[in-house]
């Protein structure tokens, strides 16, 4: 764990500029709390970490979007969205998944563009985003682009970031209509990270469900949006008959994978009793509004 | 000294220290360079809650922290809290309901608990819960660290004088 | 009584909160790792990565050349200090570092030393090692019969006289089998009306102190000083004076408070390496485990339990085998006392006229295996308790009404034959089923959530022989202190001593000192373990509180003070001295009476000090469409005779029903060929706040053991017993299934039900 | 950690297994190999490397081929070093041949344990990297089978 650098670049572009480089064991800092993880086990030995603490004044504020939605930036960390007024307002569903995300120390410190950036598939917030259409702001030495949050995964800690990509911030678009539930399923001590983490987002107009977007967590190798259970449930009314089909779109898409959290058959099963349950809740919730 | 060290400037508990400090160094290693063992490391992973320090206020696993980046912030420790000679009433309220065995674990438990009822002075049980959720006790006493943290909040409650918001 | 100082009320039974406790609210109690000595070495241990291989070589010159490192250590070079560097409690099987054969993976190979601990555990990573792999045996069972042997020649220590009977052995990985024979098992199945039999399994888990191992030496002219985080200092000396062939005075041990134990840090554990460390380097060596690496030192028994019942029509067991078989890891640790001790307790508090008894302690491929929390006995209670709650379900009697049919009542002998009194098994149950409304209907519940309840009881014997000394010094101003090697790890044993010396001396517990253990100093104490501190060190306390206050009346009678003055020993002093000065010295030693089992009966007629009587109910829900279990209620009761200290009695029940709930619900090892993969508190996962049921009570029976001090006996294991197979009982009756392997995991609960709506089970 | 698997190849029996017993073929379909050193027919010595997202694994492997049973049946074994940490990669890989028309299909056995610092960390992490390159290997390997050229040439 010896001998690395810590450099303090003043803006972002500066620190695009020092993490475009070939080499792997030069990292972005924002709050450390996942990569110290890495670095304390010896699996990580970094040569240079690059704080973002100086891209902080741009890219750590909370704001209302002028259509409805909610512009996160990257930098701010989780407490800040834990205790959002906008969040709360817009996505009430991200405040309280927040009280059992982690830790209060770990939620001080973690950004919310490291906590995605990380592409660690038990996390709680990349499923609620997900099914809330979230999308992040990427910026890089090839410029800008958009990623919604399900795309942003490519495997077990893999992202699409590429070199010198950071994200700079998370847009929330707006919620009117939809109704949100996230539920997290742990197997062994409560606060261990989840067996199965689902969010849900649906949309119901004229008593038929307009949309959904429907995600699993934990339970598969990354973050996946379930299309086809999403499909099921589109345009039907809101019932249990019509959650159950759902729910057994979700688990023939879905790829759970075996952990000592449970085997996969298992997830397989929570994952059927979990969308309805939070299809359920979701409509309880009712929209943001 | 190593190429990667670095001299940073910061506040303990009230008084401006200067420190040499190496790139892997983290906080608790640092404060028990300052004789400061109330903050000490566990799990190694922030699961534990043993290392809790305050920096700028706000309460952070120290073994996840490099040292370096506390330059020029504001760190507290558990032995801040007495530095008058009086036990805080969170300190006296874990006392007086027992909340504690072997005490490893406590420093954490009682900084946790004034975070905790500095946002919310009147907690139930499951935001107590929640909130002390990050923190492991292996002897177990989280019957009484509950009792405790309500004993504290109503006591500090009683002293408070009374604001249009509460 | 000639003297008194003017006397506070009574010490014993009052709730005096923790003497230490406004060191540990304020962070400042001290602790091993508080301790840094100048020109102190740390040390970073290189492991085997192979479960059971011959060590072929060791290459650590690539770590030598790292800037910071001091030297590099392997077994070989050990032996320049110590020749024969093998220790441990019941065999000397354990070497300082590997020698000739590695036996787990994990096991310390080499050391490396260096100021910078950063750079020590650089180095160590330098470090490789060629092994011829051997064939490997990890599961307890098939250690019986295995082809691999772990230990080619066994060496019993002959330390303590209970594991006496210990012989060396070859070609075995058995490193203990007690055996106990009463009546004649095989007639009473014969003839008995039913027979039931099962097999019952629990997991290896680990003591995960919050405080991680740590041990420090220091060299001294001809002598050494260690300070070390560990239940048993005198031990601790004993053990390294025999390995260095030093005398015991040239080794001090202290040990300051500890950050949990839980019988983790017992007997000698990381003592050795840093003794042997700091001679050769002649400089302060502190090794202090990362949480990763204590569960390469100690862990518990994984164990599978086969037990038989002969049983009447009208629900009297008649008969009962025990074949109990304890996966001991690679060294044996105090596994074969935990295989005898434990294993004569098998067939549970239970008046049954033929018993056969074989516990076996088993050499295998995984971390070692100790004491931890009970010492082996919730491992049998799981069993015993699973199977007496299978018996009265198939028979249609009520558990509860089954159990009170077949206790052990007062008077009656035990399995050993040893009359079994001040056990209040009745009371435990009674207490617990009152608590529970145990005759009341109770709600099933419906639909997708189903609810139940459970009852479970179990004993255990304590520890002899064992011996603990304690000296009582009174001060010339009259203050005193208590010296004792008892470690307070958490439990309290500070404050109850101090209790007890001032509920003798008429003088407030919160006024004694305690002088903590330091082996120059304080006397003799078998070890801080199996809740043995109240009553054996109690009496022993007790005893130099007396003899201190004996000492008091003579001096006062010499002085010609007329009886009944009320004179404090300050006066005395004063009056006798002339001036504040002198002392007065009072010493207790405590040997219980005891007899060691016969080797070929394991029959004895006086086989425990006392017996320790816990027992859980349990009101659980069950949700039957994700397996998940909610426990409503924890009721704990234990029968602790008179509790010297209510709250911190409460305390200790409450918190070892919480452990075991950590045990019986998810905490698991996870083992891939001999590796445990899950050796972090981020996937072992313990007990959190969150975890802690929201009824929760602990009731203390009222019972007094007459031959403990004031009443009293242990505590610190019993609130673990019943907890587990409470639990499992409850299952049953909630969804109709019966688990009986450990940890109780939502999925196995969730398969159990999918397995019975497939197969309904036959009753 | 076992894996287990079948896939069946578009080729006659006789050609797989003498394609999955060329060391040089094997380790062309295996992701990240390089550096295939044969030390006797039987064993050979290799480089692993490996990323998962930024962190690097590199293992030094050692193979023998313990078992060759011609067409039918091939067990290999392996051993490897990670590179700057303490560890033991060991894996037992078994195949089994059978014709399916003029296909062949493998069905294969992998134990994979892991010693050492990854082994009691980082096991979840490498479980999933050994699944995918365990897709990798069976996709590369039918690749190879469907294009006959870029199977490199079976040398002596």
């Amino acid at each position: 764990m010896r001998g690395f650098e810590l450099v303090h670049p003043a803006s972002l572009g500066e620190a695009i500029e020092i993490l475009d480089t070939e080499d792997a064991s030069v990292r972005p800092w924002s709050g450390g709390t996942a990569l110290m993880l890495m670095m304390k086990t010896g699996v990580f030995q970094p040569s240079r970490l690059v704080c973002l603490g100086g891209t902080e004044n741009s890219y750590a504020a909370i704001v209302a979007t002028p259509d409805g939605g909610l512009r996160i930036g990257a930098m701010a960390t989780l407490t800040s969205v834990e205790y959002s007024a906008e969040v709360m307002r817009v996505a009430p569903v991200i405040t309280r998944a927040m009280k059992r995300l982690s830790n209060v120390r770990v939620r001080n410190v973690a950004r919310i563009g490291g906590n995605l950036a990380h592409g660690d598939p038990h996390m709680d917030l990349p499923p609620v985003l997900s099914s809330l259409g979230a999308e992040v702001s990427i910026t890089g030495p090839g410029g800008k682009r958009r990623v919604a949050v399900e795309n942003l995964f490519s495997g077990y800690y893999e992202t699409v970031l590429k070199r010198g990509e950071l994200i700079t911030d998370v847009i929330v678009p707006p919620q009117d209509g939809w109704a949100s539930a996230y539920l997290k399923c742990t197997t062994r001590s409560a606060d261990d990270w989840p067996a199965l983490g689902v969010a849900v987002s649906v949309k119901v107009e004229n008593k038929a469900v307009a949309a959904a977007r429907i995600t699993v967590a934990a339970a598969t190798e990354k973050l996946t949006r379930l299309g086809s259970a999403e499909a099921a449930l589109a345009k039907q009314e809101p019932s249990e008959a019509a959650f159950e089909r759902t729910a057994e779109a979700a688990t023939e898409e879905a790829e759970t994978i075996d952990d000592s959290r449970g085997s996969a058959a298992y997830k397989t099963a929570l994952l059927r009793v979990y969308v309805r349950r939070a299809l359920r809740q979701a409509l309880r919730n009712g929209g943001a509004q | 000294m190593e190429p990667s060290a670095r001299q940073i400037q910061f506040t303990l508990n009230g008084r401006s220290v200067t420190a040499l400090v190496e790139s892997h160094l983290d906080l608790v290693d640092l404060l028990r360079r300052y004789q400061l063992f109330g903050a000490r490391e566990s799990c190694g992973q922030g699961l534990c809650g043993c290392c809790t320090v305050l920096v700028d206020g706000e309460v952070v696993s120290g073994c996840l922290t490099l040292a370096q980046l506390v330059d020029g912030k504001e760190v507290s420790t558990i032995e801040s809290l007495d530095a008058d000679g009086e036990l805080s009433t969170v300190q006296r309220a874990f006392i007086e309901e027992g909340a504690f065995q072997c005490g490893f674990c406590t420093p954490g438990f009682v900084l946790m608990t004034h975070d905790l009822l500095k946002r919310n002075p009147d907690p139930d049980d499951h935001q107590i819960r929640d909130h002390l959720s990050g923190n492991l006790c292996r002897c177990a006493a989280y019957p009484e660290i509950l009792r405790a943290v309500k004993n504290a909040a109503a006591r500090m409650r009683a002293s408070l004088p009374p604001t249009p918001d509460t | 009584m000639t003297v008194m100082r003017p006397m506070p009320g009574g010490q014993v039974g009052r709730s005096v909160p923790r003497l230490e406790a406004r060191q540990k609210v304020s962070g400042r109690a001290e602790y091993v790792h508080n301790l840094i000595l100048p020109g102190m070495l740390q040390v970073k241990v290189f492991r085997s990565t192979v479960a059971h291989g011959r060590i072929l070589s060791i290459d650590t010159s690539a770590a030598e050349t790292v800037a910071g490192v001091y030297k590099v250590v392997t077994g070989e070079d050990i032996r320049a200090i110590v020749p024969e560097p093998y220790y441990g409690p019941a065999f000397h099987d354990q070497p300082v570092l590997a020698l000739d054969k590695v036996r787990y993976i994990g096991e310390p190979v080499a050391a490396v030393l260096a100021e910078d601990p950063y750079i020590a555990a650089e180095a160590v990573q330098l470090i490789s090692a060629e092994y011829e792999e051997l064939e490997a045996v990890f599961d307890e069972v098939e250690a019986v019969e295995s082809k691999a042997i772990v230990h080619d020649i066994l060496r019993p220590a002959g330390t303590f006289p209970d594991l006496k009977h210990l012989v060396g052995r070859r070609d075995t990985n058995v490193a203990l089998d007690y055996r106990l024979r009463r009546g004649n098992v095989d007639v009473a199945f014969v003839s008995a009306d039913h027979v039931f039999e099962h097999e019952f399994r629990t997991q290896q888990t680990m003591h995960t102190p919050l405080e991680p191992m740590v041990s420090l030496a220091e060299p001294g002219d001809q002598s050494l000083t260690i300070y070390t985080a560990s239940q048993s200092p005198s031990f601790v000396r004993i053990e390294i004076a025999r390995l260095l062939g030093w005398p015991e005075n040239r080794v001090r041990v202290k040990v300051p408070h500890l950050g949990g134990s839980f019988g983790a840090k017992l007997y000698i554990k990381l003592e050795a390496l840093v003794a042997c460390l700091a001679l050769l380097t002649r400089r302060p060596v502190q090794l202090s485990l990362t949480m990763e690496e204590q569960f390469y030192t100690i862990t518990k028994h994984a164990s599978t339990f086969r037990i038989k019942s002969a049983v009447t029509k009208d629900g009297r067991v008649t008969g009962r085998r025990c074949e109990v078989f304890y996966n001991g890891g690679a060294y044996a640790d105090i596994g074969p006392r935990v295989a005898q001790k434990s294993g004569f307790t098998a067939p549970g508090p239970y008046d049954i006229e033929n018993v056969s008894i074989d516990s076996y302690e088993l050499y295998t491929n995984r971390p070692p295996a100790g004491a931890l929390r009970g010492f082996g006995i919730p491992q049998l209670v799981w069993a015993y308790e699973s199977h007496t709650d299978l018996i009265a379900r198939a028979m249609n009697i009520d558990p509860v009404e089954f159990r009170r049919k077949n206790i052990i009542r007062d008077g009656r002998p035990h399995a050993t034959g040893t009359p079994v009194r001040n056990a209040a098994i009745g009371g435990v149950l009674d207490h617990i089923s009152e608590r529970l409304e145990w005759s009341k209907p109770f709600d099933h519940g419906s639909g997708t959530v189903r609810r139940g309840r459970g009852i479970a009881i179990g004993f255990k014997a304590s520890i002899a022989p064992t011996t603990s000394i304690a000296i009582v010094n009174i001060y010339g101003d009259g203050s005193s202190s208590l010296y004792i090697s008892t470690v307070d790890m958490g439990q309290g044993s500070d404050t109850a001593m101090a209790q007890i010396v001032g509920e003798t001396l008429g003088i407030a517990a919160e006024d004694i000192k305690i002088i903590h253990p330091d082996t120059d100093v304080t006397p003799y104490d078998m070890a801080t373990l199996g809740s043995r501190s109240t009553f054996h060190t109690g009496n022993a306390v007790k005893l130099a509180a007396q003899h201190a206050r004996s000492q008091l009346d003579d001096l006062a009678r010499s002085l010609g003070v007329p009886e009944g003055t009320n004179y404090g020993p300050k006066d005395l002093f004063k009056k006798k001295y002339g001036m504040q000065a002198g002392n007065i010295i009072g010493v207790g030693t405590f040997i219980p009476e005891y007899k060691s089992p016969d080797p070929e009966t394991g029959m004895s007629e006086n086989v425990t000090p006392f017996w320790m009587v816990g027992g859980t109910g349990v009101e659980i829900e069950i949700d039957t469409e994700t397996g998940q279990i909610k426990i409503l209620r924890l009721i704990n009761a234990a029968d602790l005779g008179r509790p010297l200290n209510p709250k911190i009695v409460e305390t200790q029940l409450s918190g070892a029903a919480l452990m075991q709930l950590g045990f019986t619900m998810f905490e698991k090892m996870e083992f891939d060929n001999g590796q445990v993969t899950n050796a972090s508190l981020a996937d072992y996962k313990i007990p959190g706040i969150h975890d802690v049921p929201w009824t929760i009570e602990n009731h203390i029976v009222e019972a007094e053991q007459p031959s403990g001090p004031f009443g009293a006996k242990g505590v610190g294991e019993s609130g673990t017993f019943g907890v587990s197979p409470a639990i499992a009982n409850a299952i049953h009756d909630a969804v109709g299934v019966r688990l009986t392997e450990m940890p109780l995991t939502p999925e196995s609960v969730f398969n159990a039900i999918r397995a019975a709506e497939n197969a309904p089970e036959k009753d | 950690m076992k894996l287990s698997g079948e896939f069946t190849v578009p080729a006659r029996r006789e050609i797989v297994f003498e394609r999955l017993t060329n060391a040089q073929f094997f380790a062309s379909c295996l992701e990240g190999a390089s550096d295939l050193v044969e030390v006797d027919p039987t064993h050979y010595t290799a480089t692993l490397e490996t990323r998962i997202a930024y962190i690097k694994f590199k293992f030094a492997v050692s193979v023998e081929f313990a078992e060759r049973v011609p067409p039918e049946k091939v067990v290999a074994k392996a051993e490897g070093k990670p590179l700057g940490v303490v560890g033991r990669l060991t894996a037992t890989a078994s195949a089994v041949l059978s014709e399916a028309g003029d296909d062949t299909l493998v069905k294969y056995d992998i134990d994979v344990a892991l010693a050492g610092k990854l082994g009691s960390i980082g096991q979840p992490v490498l479980k999933s990297k050994a699944k995918s390159m365990e897709r990798s290997f069976v996709q590369n390997l039918n690749d190879a089978f469907q294009k006959p050229s870029a199977v490199p040439a079976v040398s002596a």
